[in-house]
């Protein structure tokens, strides 16, 4: 049986910054890796771009073809972990095969979540989630001209732009009464929806799949108000839930996404994870859940390498944050999203530039601490405005610069802006 | 009210080469020019131009050209430009018309009619890059006689010595204080005589408590008419203390620091409240007559323990030479002598250019009396006021002078350009501004580097010339005039100066 | 040379004068940890007069010519480095090369990467799409965005270059390049 | 206030540029001798002088008259109305005890020749008034400088007790055998000065040495500080008159020396100071020494090339200037001490020499009666 120092299972960010954080702490210990998928460790996110023509199939790739063999990792691709044993500290794999391992990372991911619905099953049915998807939809494009997407959110939004792009007629589907519901307010998704409008694709809110009709195919759908919409290539695009099958029926905690603290440890010794199946700690919040963004799983993996390694380290920096553009506009938001309904308990200080597709807002608690913001048109240097965030500093002398396009460092109170910058820059960490 | 005034400087912009980069916008403190973000032009407001040159020198691509505006009045040798556009400014204004740095006016500059001498054959010209060439200069009063005795090991010195102050080059910063200039600058004069262990002058605005023990051991520390930070511990971390009786630029009036300019610091080092004016009256209030100028010499010789050498600087004036033997006969061990070239940072015009005489004269004439009277060797002789080169300084110091303060001439190193506009505290270079963003033009450690790389300079020139005369110290130099030669002088010029006509 | 005190205590700009001293002073300290080299500013010399970002301009054009890269090369030339303005304060502000750089962990392309060599944060413009990942996380609001190409930009420290031109452009010294 | 002899120094006379030859000899027990020796070791030097200008300074040439002051007077162009003025104004100052014309021999032809008197004089006692303290010696340089200054065509280039100076236009061999001092007169000390002016015909006021008092100073180099000296003595009521830069290094010897009673060493150190750099290396004590001299004395420098023979009753010192840019050498044979500008000239007149040495610039060559000073320059010398 092979036994590995560390041993990670999954294979994208989360993996990545484990090993890259390992490899900077020592260059001896072995390092294995189990990978479902067979394709070298590619970026989910690009997704949308190359489906919009703008990479080809080799930037698709995360990190150069030889990391692997560089970094030292032993590499399972195609191979499925089935089951742990936490005693004995023991990957079983869908051979049978066992892997042993001194510590374990858990970077399993997220699964794109399906309602439940006849239909889905069809072959122009497609997440937007893994690289096989895209292949699939790559494939099925030179015969689709009706594109329905099944979800308004992120990454709805973007597979419609990219689908607009690529000529199909579009059509979004979204249960809530407005675009990006969760992730940005009113003011927001409004801008964006009459930007994709302004693009030619049909939104409908307050609406989702009736009925699909099909035959091998997808053929047409049945909203739920009786509309029927044309359809040869639906896209469900609701979200994503953690990947947590292995450690289900486990000791490993589970509370929606696996549980981690703050070094990315679960509740097993020498079990750690990261990435889309863990539930992190949101410092905004204060709650663990899951926060499936890119930064986060890799910086995850990177801490949970230290911790793994004997290095204590934490996260401090985990947050719900999107830099998103759609079409020409581009928008950025993090923290908490407060909207208009539920602004009363919030300082909200906001600018709105109409027909400029520009708007700046933040939430502010009651220390004068910004909570969340969104900036929608100009998103230049919105890093700061993170780290005023991250630092948990009271805004409240300078607010009314915040709404500058131009807010800088400059703007800040000589000692505060000083002591920002003199920190320390090994950021998400401590 | 409209003004009528011809607006004093033209802009041309190449077209071709001008970026847009606004540097000429945001360098300009006088508001001369603007973006116009719908035409990508830049647009000038040639009327606010002071001719400072500051955006000639920032421009990246060298498409600005500021010069003088041709357009004129109609030549008239009596009624010049300049005399129509004062009288159309005081038409406009009811006021004196206020006007900084030196006298712009065309006086005979005597320096330029002074020729220095050069050995050939009969004695050796000295290369100084190969053979020593001693600059070092002793200020202050020298005893009549040293009484020497034998003793076991040589010789006893049983002469007291007067305090006297060595310095490396006889070359010395001119008094500019803190508040007339910006703190960066006042620093880099202070630094750059730190590192050349000579000294600068801190004019009558004191010395910030902070600077005192760094840079007191090169510092001219001024009492003035207006007795600003003067106190027991700023006379004594000090190398020489020098009362300001009057100035070349300004003989017989005081001074007027403006309120806006007496910031925090400022209102520290000057010991007066925040904003409010500082006003150096015109005579020192306590001294009405020479007994009264021995009385204040011998107050700070008693307040540094008669340690430090005390100067008295007065404008050159009529009957200096009388004025300054009677102010070596009051106890000054220095008399500084400040001829009507020098700068100011505010003095009104008429004064600036008709009080006073040149420096040349003032200077000669000093030095002779004093000889005459046999005092010479009491003090040491301080010129002021229009030295421009390392050959002004040498024929100063041919003509008597032990040393020289030099001014603008620094001024121009670190930057200036004689715009003259000192007194608006709009100082687009940095210098006479207490403006935090125009202050920042002037980094200390630069204009520190300008002003050493300056005085070295000079002192090398200066160490040329000697070494052409076959000379190796420059007290040999000193009253020197048989090395001088006046050229295209008349005789009174030349009796004044002490000096031959060339070929003579 | 020059040991004096940058600024006298109680001048209005005074506070971010004597702390902008130590803070650089600081960052020294921690590059010994990593990094090769950085530019750093000197707050209190910073004339703001924006030639740092014009020069920066000319060094990523094409021509390298001030004058061409302006008026006549067809992509506008945008500076990799930002004067921050609020006058009086100026400064000049371009990447930090941090020792662990969130834009690198924040990049969902690989485009932004640490080199281990030089430990200059590089970016590579051909792997970069534009998602501005980075621009969101980027604790200095250091990395700039190419509209027109929409893509990020940022200092590269003028790689390839005889010179960092903000520095030996910078008219009164501001900036100065620092190595360990 | 001092008087100025002129209404602007602007009118002060030129000083002429030479260079020369120079010669001394001093028997340390005081011995008296004839000039032979000076007259054939000058002529050795022939091409360090060009015929305008020589001449010799005897010690212990008057035993007869030691007592009194010999002024040695010429009146140029043999001027009666200038003779009549100075010998007015000697009688109404001095009491003179003797006078003549100086014996010359009519054979030999010089460029010419001034009516050159001799007076031995002996000053008054003083009446009350502004001359009341004054010392004989003081009396007599102000009066030496008024005759100096103020009577046209009259000089007196000799004034003091039991010395002669004697010189004219001319070779050195040419002024000796016209004022037959290797027939008429013997010393124990010889002076001797052969010229060479580049720009004027010479005079007979301008040869050297030059004297005041018992103090003469003979020359060679051309002093770049001579306006400084000259207007610093100008301060002490020293008036240079006679175009020579030697002038001032007389009077300042007179000054240093005698009025302010400083020894020969320090007088060495005032006129070739050591550099600032070399005093910098010195003992605590010299560096006082030094700097106070150079601060005080900074206008009695003498800066460019010199060499410069002083001599007084007992001593004769020779001294180069300090970055040494003219010759010197001392040698020794028995009693006798020769300072000359060049060793063959020593060689030509005293062959088998005990001791011959180069002294360094700005170190001095002392020759004391009665003494063995002048060795100490050995060790230091080149």
């Amino acid at each position: 049986m092979k036994k590995f120092d560390y041993l990670i299972i999954g294979n994208s960010a989360g993996a990545v910054g484990c090993i890259e954080g390992l490899r900077s702490i020592s260059k001896q210990s072995s390092i294995g890796l189990i990978a479902e998928e067979e394709h070298h460790v590619y970026s989910r996110a690009l997704i949308p771009y190359y489906l919009s023509g703008a990479i080809g199939r080799d930037k698709m790739y995360y990190r150069p073809a030889d990391f692997y063999q560089n970094a030292g990792v032993t590499l399972l691709g195609g191979q499925k972990a089935t089951a742990l044993d936490l005693e004995r500290k023991e990957v079983e794999l869908a051979g049978g095969a066992k892997i042993g391992y001194g510590k374990l990372l858990l970077a399993t991911g997220g699964k794109p979540i399906y309602p439940p619905m006849d239909g889905l099953d069809k072959k122009n049915v497609f997440s937007f989630h893994s690289f096989d998807d895209l292949l699939g939809i790559e494939k099925r494009l030179p015969e689709s001209k009706n594109a329905v997407i099944l979800g308004g959110g992120v990454i709805g939004l973007m597979a419609a732009e990219v689908l607009k792009k690529r000529g199909l007629a579009v059509q979004v589907l979204e249960l809530a009464d407005r675009v990006l519901a969760p992730v940005v307010d009113e003011t927001t998704s409004g801008i964006i929806e009459s930007t994709l409008r302004e693009a030619g694709v049909k939104l409908f809110t307050n609406n989702t799949i009736g009925q699909i009709h099909s035959g091998d195919l997808v053929e047409s759908i049945t909203l739920k108000d009786g509309t029927v919409i044309p359809c040869d290539l639906l896209i469900v695009g609701i979200g994503v839930r953690p990947g947590t099958e292995l450690a289900e029926g486990t000791a490993i905690k589970i509370d929606r996404g696996i549980l981690v603290n703050r070094q990315m440890q679960t509740s097993v010794p020498d079990v750690y994870s990261c990435g889309d199946c863990a539930s992190i700690y949101n410092f905004i919040t204060g709650q663990t859940q899951p926060l499936p963004l890119w930064p986060n799983a890799y910086l995850g993996g990177r801490i949970a390498a230290f911790n793994m390694a004997g290095i204590k380290r934490q996260l401090v920096a985990g947050t719900s944050m999107n830099a998103m553009h759609f079409l020409n506009v581009n928008l950025i938001n993090a923290g908490i999203n407060v909207t208009d309904q539920d602004s009363s308990q919030w300082h909200i200080i906001s600018k709105v530039e109409p027909g400029h597709q520009v708007y700046r807002k933040f939430i502010l608690d009651e220390h004068g601490v910004i909570s969340g913001f969104v900036l929608v048109g100009q998103i230049k240097r919105a890093g700061i405005l993170l780290n005023l965030m991250r630092k948990k500093v009271d805004v409240r002398s300078f607010q009314e610069q915040l709404l500058d396009e131009n807010f800088g460092y400059v703007n800040m109170p000589d000692e505060l802006r000083w002591q920002l910058l003199k920190d320390e820059v090994i950021l998400g960490v401590m | 009210m409209y003004s009528f005034q011809l607006p004093e400087f033209m802009i041309e912009r190449a077209a071709d080469r001008c970026i847009r980069c606004r540097v000429c916008e945001r360098q300009c403190a006088n508001q001369v020019y603007s973006y116009d973000a719908e035409l990508d032009r830049m647009f000038i407001e040639e009327k606010n131009c002071v001719g400072c040159q500051r955006c000639v020198v920032l421009c990246p691509t060298l498409a600005l050209n500021v010069r003088p505006r041709t357009s004129d009045y109609r030549p008239n040798a009596s009624w010049t430009r300049d005399k129509m556009q004062n009288l159309k400014k005081q038409a406009e204004t009811g006021g004196v018309i206020l006007t900084g740095s030196g006298n712009d006016k065309p006086c005979r500059i005597y320096w330029d009619h002074l020729v220095l001498n050069a050995s050939q054959v009969t004695n050796p010209s000295i290369d100084p890059l190969r053979e020593p060439m001693e600059l070092k200069t002793y200020l202050g009063r020298k005893p009549d006689a040293v009484k020497i005795t034998r003793c076991a090991d040589g010789f006893d010195v049983e002469t007291e010595s007067f305090p006297n102050v060595a310095i490396p080059t006889p070359l010395v910063f001119s008094a500019m204080s803190y508040g007339a200039i910006s703190y960066q600058a006042y620093l880099s004069l202070a630094a750059a005589a730190k590192e050349l262990g000579t000294l600068f002058n801190t004019g009558e605005g004191g010395l910030p408590e902070h600077m005192r023990r760094e840079f007191g051991g090169n510092a001219i520390v001024q009492c003035a008419s207006g007795r600003f930070g003067v106190d027991a511990d700023y006379l004594n971390n000090s190398q020489i203390v020098e009362i300001k009786i009057g100035q070349g630029a300004k003989p017989g009036i005081g001074g007027h620091l403006p309120g806006e300019k007496v910031l925090a610091n400022i209102s520290e080092t000057r010991m007066i409240p925040i904003g409010t004016d500082a006003l150096s009256p015109a005579p020192q209030h306590d001294i009405y007559s020479i007994e009264d100028l021995s009385m204040l010499i011998y107050a700070l010789k008693e307040a540094t323990n008669y340690a430090k050498p005390v100067s008295v600087k007065i404008a050159a004036v009529h009957n200096v030479a009388a004025i300054a033997s009677g102010i070596v006969r009051a106890g000054a061990d220095i008399v500084a002598i400040d001829g009507f070239r020098g700068g100011t940072g505010a003095a009104p015009q008429a004064t600036r250019d008709n009080v006073g005489i040149p420096l040349e004269l003032a200077l000669a004439a000093v030095d002779k009396r004093l000889r005459e009277e046999g005092i010479r060797n009491k003090c040491s002789i301080m010129a002021a006021g229009g030295i421009r080169c390392s050959a002004d300084a040498i024929k100063a110091i041919a003509l008597g002078a032990d040393g020289v303060y030099v001014g603008t001439a620094a001024l121009i190193a670190m930057g200036c350009t004689l715009c003259q506009k000192c007194y608006t505290g709009k100082c687009n270079w940095g210098i006479t501004t207490q403006d935090p963003f125009l202050i920042k033009r002037l980094n200390p450690e630069l204009t520190t580097q300008r002003l050493v790389n300056l005085m070295r300079a000079w002192s090398h020139e200066i160490q040329e010339m000697l070494g052409g005369m076959g000379i190796n110290a420059i007290e040999s130099l000193r009253g020197n005039r048989d090395h001088l030669r006046g050229i295209g002088l008349e005789d009174w010029e030349l009796n004044v100066l002490g000096v031959k006509g060339a070929g003579e | 040379m020059f040991t004096g005190q940058w600024s006298p205590p109680g001048v209005c700009c005074d506070t971010y004068m004597s702390s902008g001293l130590c803070f650089f002073i600081r960052l020294n300290t921690h590059e010994r940890m990593g990094t090769m080299g950085k530019v750093v500013v000197k707050p209190e010399v910073c004339i703001g007069c924006h030639l740092c970002e014009v020069w920066c301009a000319v060094a990523h054009s094409k021509s390298k010519n001030i004058i061409k890269a302006f008026l006549y090369e067809d992509t506008k030339p945008l500076p990799r480095i930002t004067v921050e303005e609020n006058l009086p304060l100026t400064f000049a502000w371009q990447c930090r090369h941090c020792q662990e750089p969130n834009c690198v962990t924040a990049c969902i392309s690989g485009a932004l990467t640490k080199n281990p060599v030089s430990g200059h944060v590089e970016h590579d413009s051909l792997k970069c799409v534009g998602c501005y990942s980075c621009v969101l996380i980027c604790p200095y609001g250091c990395i700039l965005i190419d509209e027109q190409k929409r893509e990020i930009i940022k200092c590269d420290l003028c790689a390839g270059l005889e010179t960092k031109y903000c520095v030996s452009h910078c008219p009164n010294e501001a900036l100065i390049y620092v190595e360990n | 206030m001092r008087q100025q002899y002129h209404q602007s120094e602007r009118f002060t006379p030129d000083k002429e540029m030479q260079a020369c030859g120079l010669f001394g000899v001093m028997d340390t027990t005081g011995k008296r001798f004839g000039g032979d020796m000076a007259i054939k070791a000058i002529k050795n030097m022939k091409v360090r002088g060009n015929g305008l200008g020589g001449g010799f300074g005897v010690y212990g040439i008057y035993p007869d008259y030691q007592e009194y002051y010999a002024f040695h007077v010429m009146y140029q162009d043999r001027n009666q109305a200038a003779k009549r003025m100075v010998e007015e104004y000697l009688k109404q100052n001095f009491y003179v005890i003797y006078d003549e014309e100086i014996p010359t021999d009519p054979g030999v032809n010089v460029f010419q020749p001034p009516l050159v008197w001799r007076y031995f004089v002996s000053p008054p006692p003083r009446k009350k008034g502004a001359e009341e303290h004054l010392t004989d010696d003081e009396y007599v340089v102000n009066k030496v400088m008024f005759v100096n200054i103020n009577i046209e065509d009259a000089y007196v280039f000799s004034s003091g007790k039991n010395v002669g100076v004697f010189k004219g236009v001319g070779f050195p061999e040419e002024v000796a055998a016209y004022f037959m001092l290797d027939k008429l007169y013997q010393g124990y000390l010889w002076t001797v000065h052969s010229r060479f002016p580049t720009n004027t015909p010479g005079w007979w006021g301008g040869a050297h040495p030059f004297g005041i008092l018992d103090w003469t100073v003979v020359h060679n180099g051309e002093i770049s500080s001579y306006g400084t000296n000259r207007r610093f003595l100008a301060m002490h009521d020293y008036y240079c008159t006679l175009y020579t830069d030697t002038e001032v290094v007389a009077y300042a010897v007179d000054l240093l020396m005698r009025k302010q009673g400083l020894p020969i060493e320090v007088l060495s150190k005032i006129f070739a100071p050591p550099l600032w750099d070399a005093i910098k290396l010195m003992s605590a004590k010299e560096q006082k020494l030094y700097t106070t001299l150079r601060m005080v004395y900074a206008p009695l420098m003498l800066n460019g090339p010199f060499t410069i023979i002083v001599a007084h009753h007992n001593e004769m010192i020779g001294l180069t200037d300090r970055i040494r840019l003219r010759p010197i050498t001392a040698g020794a044979k028995g009693d006798l001490v020769f300072l000359s500008s060049e060793e063959g000239a020593i060689r030509a007149v005293c062959p088998d020499l005990d001791m011959v040495w180069t002294p360094p610039g700005g170190e001095p060559v002392i020759v004391r009666l009665n003494s063995k000073d002048h060795l100490l320059s050995t060790n230091k010398s080149i």
